[in-house]
């Protein structure tokens, strides 16, 4: 473990997550898929059980004391979510399902109300499809609304001169990438996207369902116009996941969705809209979630995202060096600046039977295209790449378990 | 290195040498210029894919073969499908289909014929349930090509 | 406990849930808002933890081994919601975060996609936001599609006659109304709905919010062509929910939002959808509680629904005739077939004073319009009322609680 | 009936005899014919409403008056509201609201005037968290009024 920072005990932080101390039908787990969803420690475990346990009652509808504590719970994970991501209120932050539901809150009640005809919305190549789908369904919803997409170099990163050229067309209305890859792992210049896109008068969204785990985000620095991120990949439970809107963009939107909680007034003809963020919460929202949310939210705040982030550069140094050393192995992307996810094709197995030669070895690493399909056309590799992401508990030695696994695979498949 | 040995054993019962061995040569790998059917299988989670072509004669397939791309199990599957149906029926082909995929889920070779034999070779994928598919792909195909749709998916 | 039936442990059930042994400032808890949201069994606390210290990974996506159980596990909690609706195929049942997100789903993918410029969708005065809003927003998106509403008879019953005139009108496309009011208590003969409106050529939906909690339900019995539930009014987690569509129906239905896992192809221009359920589902799931809803299901049918209905009738019966001896009380409905919620009026305390007063002993009742304001408007009390609800671990002396600190608190606000 | 008086006493830090009397019957209720400022406060969540009528005079407010409906605290603050603010200039009135607003928040009451130490009757909410927008209502919609704008939320 020599190549980590001693600030961050990993051995310490191991023990917090129960599930990485199982096995797997009799090896010890390696779970190098974090990037897909993250394992949970205890105290978000104790969190949920918690509300359940001692302070559950619906929110925001009852006058008696559960129900106040249980509200006032709820609005502390929203409150922490705010200082997490820097937002200056917390009504700058909206509860959705997870990262996806995020976009398409924004394609639906941004797109298609702020938006005017003729506009376009600029996604890159590199995107995920949560942040390619609901733009798509925009354009095809008959409002005239366009979709233009930024190259990616052959580095993996966000070719900025491309970037300009659409720009310059002033038809962009909005501007929505990634802040961190979760294929090629590139880290994007996120204020540096926002400031072109406004100079552009263009808005900007970022999708941290990646970068918002492995980095320190201020949104307010980045000024960033809507920022998502989801709880599942944080340490948190699944079931929810956090909008960043500026206040006077949410102010100016129309709901998503209707339902309970999310009106002021409603008669069987007409309904008036709550101020945000109730108008984009219909219906009884995730509070065990928001319970387990808080808490992962401390989690990594106790650690703090300067030793998680140092580790990360650690790791990510680690195991470039180590799958370099790999016969046959290709990384896919070299950008500049990477956080901990590595995608690769080994030339003798497909990745589909890389995974369980892996999954023998008690190793987990996701193989197939990673909900990034463009992206593998991009780099002509339609049948998918394999991909191991790192946590805060991913240690050296587990990297150096996956190299030597992947050496053994070559010889059994060549 | 007996952890390493111990791993390669278990995964031999997926892994066995014919199918490694069709997997990285398969038969039958060309597109055919004149066909009689033909259809496609796609495996959306994992991106593999089956394009398959029959040729009929005298009610009887006399011909298959496939171009794709994916892992060894699909890739195998399909290539010991292209030396296996040539002589059947349609409606027996559909059969062997049939009995691929029960091998699949439950795991139990069938060694009543020397094809079934062959095939029985894909029934280690019954301890891995995101292979099945990979393993049935071919064979959904086939389904479909002698339905005369176009298009056949694994899920 | 007199008046309940000898089959139904309730003292023995109430050990199953942590929070009722609690106390609310020094008081014994006497949670009567289950109509809210219910409270929680250890089975199914215990169900979310044991996924999250043993079985998780991201679902759909792995080929090791821990993915595939997550997904086994996660399929396995749909195929319990079929088997508890009654549904043909697992494939009918979609994953929404609640029941609000059900109706928003079918109106806008089925209300959009399938319904006609000129129809017109027809829910009744007695339904929830949740049941309203969105097709409010339907009506309101410019597609020439309209909404009307069933009345209700001052007993609180749908009003059949004039739901049969309006089907007359030949224009209805699809019909939503409740199977439980979650006012008035008021179960309504949905089987007999779904025939009306399948004669006059409409699709009908049920909102089952409440009905599912207390009665079994039989999707195929009834006819429903859609069936919405939502998982934490059923003992179990918040965050997920649970929409029937019968087969031929989602298959006709284009997405409502987009993203990973409810695709077949992407590329940067064009995605293809894959087939229902997936299509509707996008994004990571609620993973975690598709494990609590899995649980949930199954403590109810280990205790039965037929005895949870038993209980429950037993209940209503005590509590009519208890509630009756409060002077200056008024009930609002006496629909014939009922389930255990008691909306009510006290003559000198306003709905949100009483249920000051009744915190104070430590019974957890609800103030206000309970999310139905248009029905709160029909009879007159735009002030809300105070409502008390049933779960299956409610006994007649909690019941008994309540009337007499009615009958108290009559006697601080004169 | 020991616990039954605890829970009584407890309460009556929130219901003084002053609220309730308030509550009951409402000082100034009636809809001003005439009037200088007005506004709606709405709380949604439980259906509360006050309508506030005020006319000023010589740059002071010389009357107020409200309608309404909701619970004995949002009707008993809106009742002290007409009767404590004639005669203040609209920023006094601004300023009361803004102590009636730290008092509910803080439970701290303050005895420094007569007409504050009677507002303070209402500092009992500060423990019941989600009763405190029914003491503020009022208030919220007299900053609305003297603002010139139409309605007011207490959310
Ligand atoms: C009858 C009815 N419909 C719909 C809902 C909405 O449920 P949810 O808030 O879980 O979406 C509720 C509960 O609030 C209800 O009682
Ligand atoms: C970059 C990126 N964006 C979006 C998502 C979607 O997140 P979720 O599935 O939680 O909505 C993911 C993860 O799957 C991701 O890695």
């Amino acid at each position: 473990m020599d190549a980590l920072p001693a600030r961050l005990d990993v051995a310490r932080i191991r023990e917090d997550f129960p599930i990485l101390s199982t096995q797997v039908r009799g090896k010890k787990l390696v779970f190098l898929d974090s990037g897909a969803s993250a394992q949970k420690p205890r105290a978000v475990i104790e969190a949920m059980t918690r509300c359940m346990e001692t302070a559950y009652a619906n929110v925001h509808r009852g006058a008696y004391h559960l129900s106040e504590v249980a509200t006032a719970n709820f609005e502390a994970a929203r409150e922490a979510a705010q200082r997490f991501l820097g937002a200056a209120t917390p009504e700058e932050i909206v509860f959705t399902r997870n990262s996806t539901e995020a976009f398409n809150l924004v394609a639906h009640s941004f797109g298609r109300a702020l938006l005017k005809r003729g506009q376009v919305v600029l996604v890159s190549e590199m995107e995920h499809h949560a942040n390619l789908v609901p733009w798509q369904m925009l354009r095809d919803a008959g409002l005239g609304i366009g979709l233009r997409f930024i190259r990616v170099t052959d580095a993996g990163e966000l070719d900025l001169d491309d970037y300009a050229r659409h720009l310059a067309q002033g038809d962009v209305g909005l501007v929505s990438v990634t802040h961190m890859s979760n294929v090629l792992g590139t880290v994007t210049p996120a204020a540096r996207i926002a400031r072109m896109a406004h100079e552009a008068g263009a808005r900007v969204m970022f999708d941290g369902s990646q970068a918002a785990v492995h980095r320190a985000v201020d949104v307010r620095a980045i000024d960033a116009d809507f920022y998502a991120f989801t709880g599942h990949k944080l340490y948190g439970p699944t079931g929810i996941g956090v909008l960043y809107g500026k206040r006077e963009l949410l102010d100016a939107m129309p709901p998503f969705q209707g339902g309970g909680d999310m009106i002021e007034t409603v008669t069987l003809e007409h309904s008036t809209w709550a101020a945000p963020p109730a108008r984009f919460e219909p219906g009884t929202p995730a509070i065990i979630e928001a319970a387990g949310l808080l808490a992962a939210i401390e989690y990594v705040n106790t650690i703090g995202m300067e030793a998680i982030e140092a580790h990360e550069r650690a790791l990510v140094e680690h195991a470039s060096a180590t799958l370099a050393q790999v016969p046959g192995l290709t990384l896919l992307g070299s950008a500049q600046d990477r956080g901990g996810v590595f995608a690769f094709s080994l030339d003798v197995a497909h990745p589909h039977d890389l995974s369980t030669f892996l999954d023998r070895r008690g190793i987990c690493v996701r193989a197939g295209r990673h909900c990034a399909e463009p992206l593998h056309a991009r780099f002509g590799l339609e049948g998918g790449t394999s991909r191991a992401s790192f946590g805060l508990y991913t240690t050296a030695e587990e990297i150096d378990a996956l190299a030597e696994a992947l050496v053994a695979a070559r010889k059994f498949f060549a | 290195m007996t952890g390493q040995a111990a791993g390669f054993e278990e995964l031999r019962d997926l892994y066995q040498e014919v199918i490694l061995d069709h997997g990285r040569k398969p038969r039958n790998h060309f597109r055919m210029e004149v066909f009689d059917a033909s259809a496609r299988g796609d495996n959306p989670m994992c991106g593999d894919r089956v394009e398959l072509f029959l040729a009929l004669a005298d009610g009887h397939i006399s011909k298959a073969s496939f171009i794709g791309r994916g892992c060894a199990i699909s890739q195998a599957s399909a290539s010991l499908l292209t030396e296996l149906v040539p002589g059947l029926t349609p409606d027996a082909a559909r059969a062997m289909g049939a009995r691929l995929r029960e091998m699949a889920k439950t795991g139990a070779r069938d060694d009543s014929t020397p094809a079934l034999e062959r095939l029985s070779a894909l029934s280690g994928v019954h301890e891995f349930p995101s292979r099945v598919k990979c393993a049935t792909l071919a064979w959904h195909a086939l389904d479909a090509a002698l339905d005369g749709s176009k298009e056949a998916s694994s899920e």
